[in-house]
């Protein structure tokens, strides 16, 4: 059994629609001095597999099918266990 | 800071790389005496872009019919404008995002519903309806299923944030949709007739004000723009997608319709395509005035942007006002309420020049009507599409298991499912105004606060225009006519959405031609003019170009609710048909669905037999003589009728066709000009006296009644099992039944 | 009777509700832009539906930190009557006037249609106008639906008789087909202890007007208005 | 300046629609033995501040109001810079 957890966050110099409502709420609540908030995804699978570079091959393969939109989006994969 | 950016040489090969071909540069130089600069190359190639100046297509659209006592305004603003009396207009216009919804399906449909939705209130509309037209490729393709899944999404996702119903639409398959899906959107909106906002600039020292979103990188592409030489810092590919924002959007609407309300504005214009280049230059040469604009008071939201990119970005949810000077201050006050950026960036001048600084530097220095006046106009080389043989009914077999058999199977399949699995991703009721919502043949929406209503509805039927382009080009004319009369609203005016191939090539060029024929000559023949539109070509890839779909959104008028109808067929109603049934089987969905063939010249239409029919039928609706009303269009008869019976939730018994007509070409043949009727009894005298006195045929078919639909010699089939089928095949296909 | 209806940034169903309670009132809610600090003295305030700020984050997040938020909290602990229909709801929840939250709905789809309504609770001000156990058709149309609370939390709902609305099958039974978003219990609307807070995802507001064919929600604002008096 | 980088994940019984459509959806297309898949949200942010203390005080506070919402919500914060 393996952990995966992937990160999945927006390419740089794609608006992030839901960052910018947020920094604006956050000013709105008083807290100054937040710049540049940007919002992603966070998702946490186990695997059953037990050899790392096949672990990674296949979120590989499940981040550009399903996980993340390659498009728009970066994705970054942290094996554990 | 700001890393060093050295700009391309200008040349020949980069011009091309933005698309502009070896003559448009030399007529560029000439114009000039110069070479441009980057800028000024990069206005040039978009405003003599296919996108902005209708190169291939205008002399053509300028052959449609636009006028009419009713029309407002027609092509040449940001929609087209009718009156709708009472003092209200209705205002609305159809537009494409086909390429970016296939890369993107989620955020391509999304910000094409944000698009269309600014053309309708950046002239001064509250928007009241969406629909969209949505084509795909082969269900079995492996893209489609994504992509459906995409677009639906960013439609409902776009729409119902921003509270808008989207009341209507199109949904259909074919394998030339493989690597170009169409997804086209059509907004309507409605405003004081007298209160029009347009897009001509005036009065020099007017400001410029920007106001929406800020400006980032969002879409500037130009192949030799390549990011390791422009921008030496970014690792990544910038992606060409647009991120919409409806949120934003909600609010960027709310301002400028509070805005509107005064008459600060003396002209505003959104920034669509090609984004701060078409609105200034589109606002200026529309007003015979000059502009100056300093870029560095552009709202960014990247920094070190270049003159370049300010200029070509495609950030969405942005407008371009020229405001009375003096009343920045009260605009000021509303954008800032509604969190919006608002900037003055410029002003009117008399020079008839587009001036532009960055950095206290001169940018580009443009004199705007002859780049607007000298912008390519190409009489593209054309070959009329050849007249398919006709298809005789005697030469297409019945079905092997009997019509109602038959029946039960064409409404399990993609073209003729129910499409419920998409509206219902839809907020179709926002706005409390829904009389009659998707599923039905024309959307119906209430003006607020009125018993009167808009009839809304798309159509199109690519694979007869693939056919017969001009046939195909009246019919779907026709059909958008005929699908607002079956509600019994007056059609008033159409929109459309010309997708097309590669008009380079003369079978394509003809494909446009013809199809533009055909719908000038329904338009004339009905009344029906065009007051806006879009055009969409190179739908295709390696040189198989798409069914030629010239999507057709027309708008009518119900004067009282209280006398429209719906398609639901009620017990005890008898069932007519008007329009002369035939049995025309080339080019059906019977032929395909049941025998694999999409052969056969495509149904003749007979415009004055059109007219005629739905003349008569509005008649007999506003009279009160008919129950319920439905067009005949894909599938026939049958379909038809099963349609109406599974609305109505009710059975319906039907006689045997008549002797003269193979009976499988009398349910399922796609004859035009057909509606079917729910009369009740004591109204069936009239109407039949008076179809006679119409010169228009009327055959009884049956009755509405019981629980099933009958038809004599075969096995009954309960309407709670058609209804089975036919809401089957699209949650199965997306994986959900 | 006075009403206060609550207009944030991306509300979109404020002038559905606006006519609604016009119909029933017979005069004209008052219209509050939330960032208002004060709140003029009125008998029922109503959180209409809509995106209240595009819905990101969390539906209702940032909405229910609007100023004119305080206010209505404080009103709502007063005794006023506060009404939240579908994102009013998911506000009332994330302002913590109602308990659990509204996640996504279990399909991950939007979902807009009618459904049937069992109304669980006929003895507050705002369901005394239905008979207890009667079905309702009325409209839904949200993405975030799926009511959640611990079980401690649903027990209590149920206990105390807090829970207004079900999802039902037209003859009234409560069946997870007849469950559009995957609301534990079914749950479709929720009083707070006090009963002068309701938050229902369907639309009544969508279902007053005898024109668009379905009057099944007129009930609701009646009721109301009969109840705080004219 | 510091970068504040937030997790905000479903507690524990939470049941996960998101998660689960993923795990659907990846068992759909031919991905086997994957387990236990859970979304949640990743937030970046920029802080004026240098004091570690007083800048993890600050996003605590943001997540308690705002960033997450704690009846259904557990949040982890790592600061940078
Ligand atoms: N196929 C067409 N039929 C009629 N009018 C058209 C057609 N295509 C474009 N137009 C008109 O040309 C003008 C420019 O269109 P377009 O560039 O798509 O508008 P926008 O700049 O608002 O996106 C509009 O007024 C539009 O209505
Ligand atoms: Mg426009």
């Amino acid at each position: 059994m393996m952990r995966a957890r992937v990160h999945i966050t927006l390419k740089h110099g794609v608006l992030d629609p839901q960052g910018k409502a947020i920094a604006n709420a956050l000013a709105g609540l008083g807290f100054a001095g937040v710049d540049d908030v940007r919002q992603g995804k966070y998702i946490e699978l186990k695997l059953e597999e037990t050899d790392r570079e096949r672990a990674r091959a296949k979120v590989d393969a499940m981040c550009q099918k399903l996980l993340a939109n390659t498009v728009i989006e970066n994705y970054r994969i942290d094996l554990e266990g | 800071m700001m890393a060093a950016r050295r700009e391309p040489a200008v040349d020949q090969k980069l011009a091309s790389g933005m698309g502009l071909s070896a003559e448009e540069y030399a007529r560029i130089l000439a114009l000039l005496g110069r070479t441009p600069n980057l800028t000024e190359l990069g206005i040039f190639s978009a405003m003599w872009s296919e996108h902005c100046s209708y190169k291939s297509s205008k002399k053509w659209l300028k052959t449609l019919p636009t006028t009419a006592p009713w029309v407002i305004c027609g092509p040449g603003e940001n929609a087209g404008v009718i009156d709708i009396g009472q003092g209200w207009a209705a205002i609305f216009k159809m537009e494409s995002h086909n390429h970016p919804s296939f890369i993107e399906p989620y955020q391509g449909a999304a910000t094409g519903v944000g698009g269309i939705l600014r053309d309708v209130f950046t002239m001064g509309a509250r928007p009241i309806a969406i629909m969209d037209p949505l084509r795909f490729g082969a269900p079995d393709h492996p893209k489609t299923r994504h992509l459906v899944a995409g677009v639906v999404a960013g439609i409902g996702g776009y729409g119902n944030c921003i509270g808008v119903p989207t009341v209507g639409g199109e949904c259909t398959f074919h394998p030339s949709y493989n690597g170009n899906i169409l997804v086209n959107a059509m907004t309507v909106g409605l405003a004081r007739a007298d209160r029009i906002f347009y897009s001509k600039a005036a009065g020099v020292g007017n400001p410029v004000i920007y106001v929406g979103s800020k400006t980032g990188r969002d879409g500037i592409h130009g192949a030799t723009m390549a990011s390791a030489e422009f921008d030496e810092r970014s690792e990544e590919k910038r992606p060409t997608v647009q991120v919409g924002d409806p949120f934003t959007e909600k609010l960027l609407l709310e301002a400028c319709l509070e805005l509107m309300a005064t008459d600060a504005i003396v002209a505003i214009q959104d920034m669509g395509a090609a984004g701060l280049t078409s609105s200034s230059f589109e606002m200026a040469s529309k007003g015979g005035v000059g502009i100056e604009i300093d870029l560095d008071r552009v709202p960014t939201r990247e920094p070190g942007m270049s003159a370049y990119e300010l200029m070509l970005s495609e950030s969405q949810e942005r407008m371009l006002m020229i405001l009375e000077a003096g009343r920045e201050p009260e605009a000021e006050a509303i954008f800032r309420k509604w969190e919006l950026d608002f900037a003055v960036i410029g002003r009117i001048t008399d020079s008839g020049r587009m001036i532009l600084r960055k950095d206290g530097q001169l940018a580009a220095d443009l004199e705007i009507a002859p780049l607007v006046a000298s912008a390519p106009e190409y009489e593209r080389p054309w070959t009329p599409t050849p007249a398919r043989a006709p298809l005789p009914a005697a030469a297409v077999p019945g079905p092997p298991k009997g019509m109602l058999e038959a029946l039960a199977q064409l409404l399990d399949t993609p073209d003729l499912c129910s499409k419920r699995w998409v509206w219902e991703q839809y907020d179709h009721m926002v706005m409390a105004d829904t009389a009659q919502g998707p599923g039905g043949d024309a959307a119906v929406v209430r003006i607020h606060d009125s018993n009167r209503a808009l009839a809304i509805t798309t159509d199109c039927t690519p694979r007869y225009v693939a056919a017969d382009p001009v046939m195909g080009g009246r019919q779907a004319v026709a059909e958008s006519w005929r699908n607002l009369t079956a509600v019994g609203a007056r059609p008033l005016a159409i929109t459309d959405c010309m997708n097309f191939g590669n008009p380079q090539r003369p079978e394509i060029m003809g494909q446009f031609v013809g199809a533009i024929q055909g719908m000038g000559e329904a338009c004339r023949a009905l009344d029906y003019p065009v007051v806006s539109g879009n055009v969409s070509l190179y739908n295709e890839t390696s040189g198989k170009g798409i069914q030629p779909t010239p999507a057709i959104g027309g708008v009518g008028l119900v004067e009282d609710l209280r006398r429209s109808v719906s398609l639901a067929g009620r017990a005890g109603l008898a069932i007519y048909v008007v329009g002369e049934t035939r049995g025309h089987l080339g080019s059906s969905v019977y032929l395909r669905e049941l025998w694999g063939s999409e052969d056969g010249a495509p149904p003749p239409v007979d415009l004055a037999a059109e007219r005629r029919h739905g003349d008569f039928v509005r008649a007999q609706i506003l009279a009160g003589h008919v129950g319920a009303c439905h067009d005949t269009a894909d599938g026939g008869l049958l379909v038809a009728v099963a349609e109406m019976a599974i609305a109505g939730g009710i059975g319906a018994h039907l006689q045997a066709a008549p002797a003269g007509v193979p009976a499988h070409a009398f349910w399922f043949g796609e004859d035009q000009a057909r509606y079917v009727l729910a009369i009740a009894p004591d109204h069936v005298a009239a109407v039949t006296a008076a179809a006679a006195k119409a010169n228009v045929p009327l055959a009884a078919l049956g009755r509405f009644t019981g629980t099933a639909l009958t038809l004599p010699g075969e096995t009954a089939i309960s309407v709670a099992e058609l209804r089975r089928r036919r809401e089957a095949w699209l949650p199965r296909y997306m994986g959900q039944a | 009777m006075k009403a206060a209806v609550i207009v944030f940034p991306a509300s979109n169903c404020d002038r559905d509700i606006q006519v609604a309670l016009r119909q029933s009132m017979g005069e004209e809610p008052i219209m509050v832009w939330h960032r208002e600090g004060t709140l003029p003295k009125v008998d029922l305030i109503v959180l209409p539906g809509g995106f209240s700020y595009g819905d990101y984050l969390r539906a209702g997040a940032m909405a229910a930190h609007s100023p004119i938020m305080r206010e209505v909290v404080a009103r709502a602990g007063r005794g006023v009557p506060v009404l939240g229909v579908c994102n009013g709801f998911q506000i009332l929840a994330e302002a913590g006037l109602l308990p659990g939250v509204l996640m996504r709905n279990a399909t991950l789809k939007f979902v807009c249609r009618d459904v049937h309504l069992k109304v669980e609770a006929a003895n507050s001000i705002f369901t005394g106008g239905y008979r207890p156990q009667q079905v309702l058709r009325i409209p839904i149309a949200h993405a975030d639906g799926n009511y959640f609370a611990d079980d401690r939390t649903l027990d209590e709902l149920e206990d105390e008789g807090r829970i207004a609305f079900r999802y039902c099958e037209p003859d009234g039974r409560i069946s997870s087909e007849a469950n559009p978003n995957g609301a534990q219990r079914n749950i479709a609307g929720i009083f707070n202890k006090d009963r002068n807070v309701l938050g229902l995802m369907p639309h009544p507001e969508r279902a007053a007007d005898p024109a668009l064919g379905n009057t099944d929600g007129r009930a609701l604002f009646d009721h109301l208005v009969a109840s705080l008096g004219p």
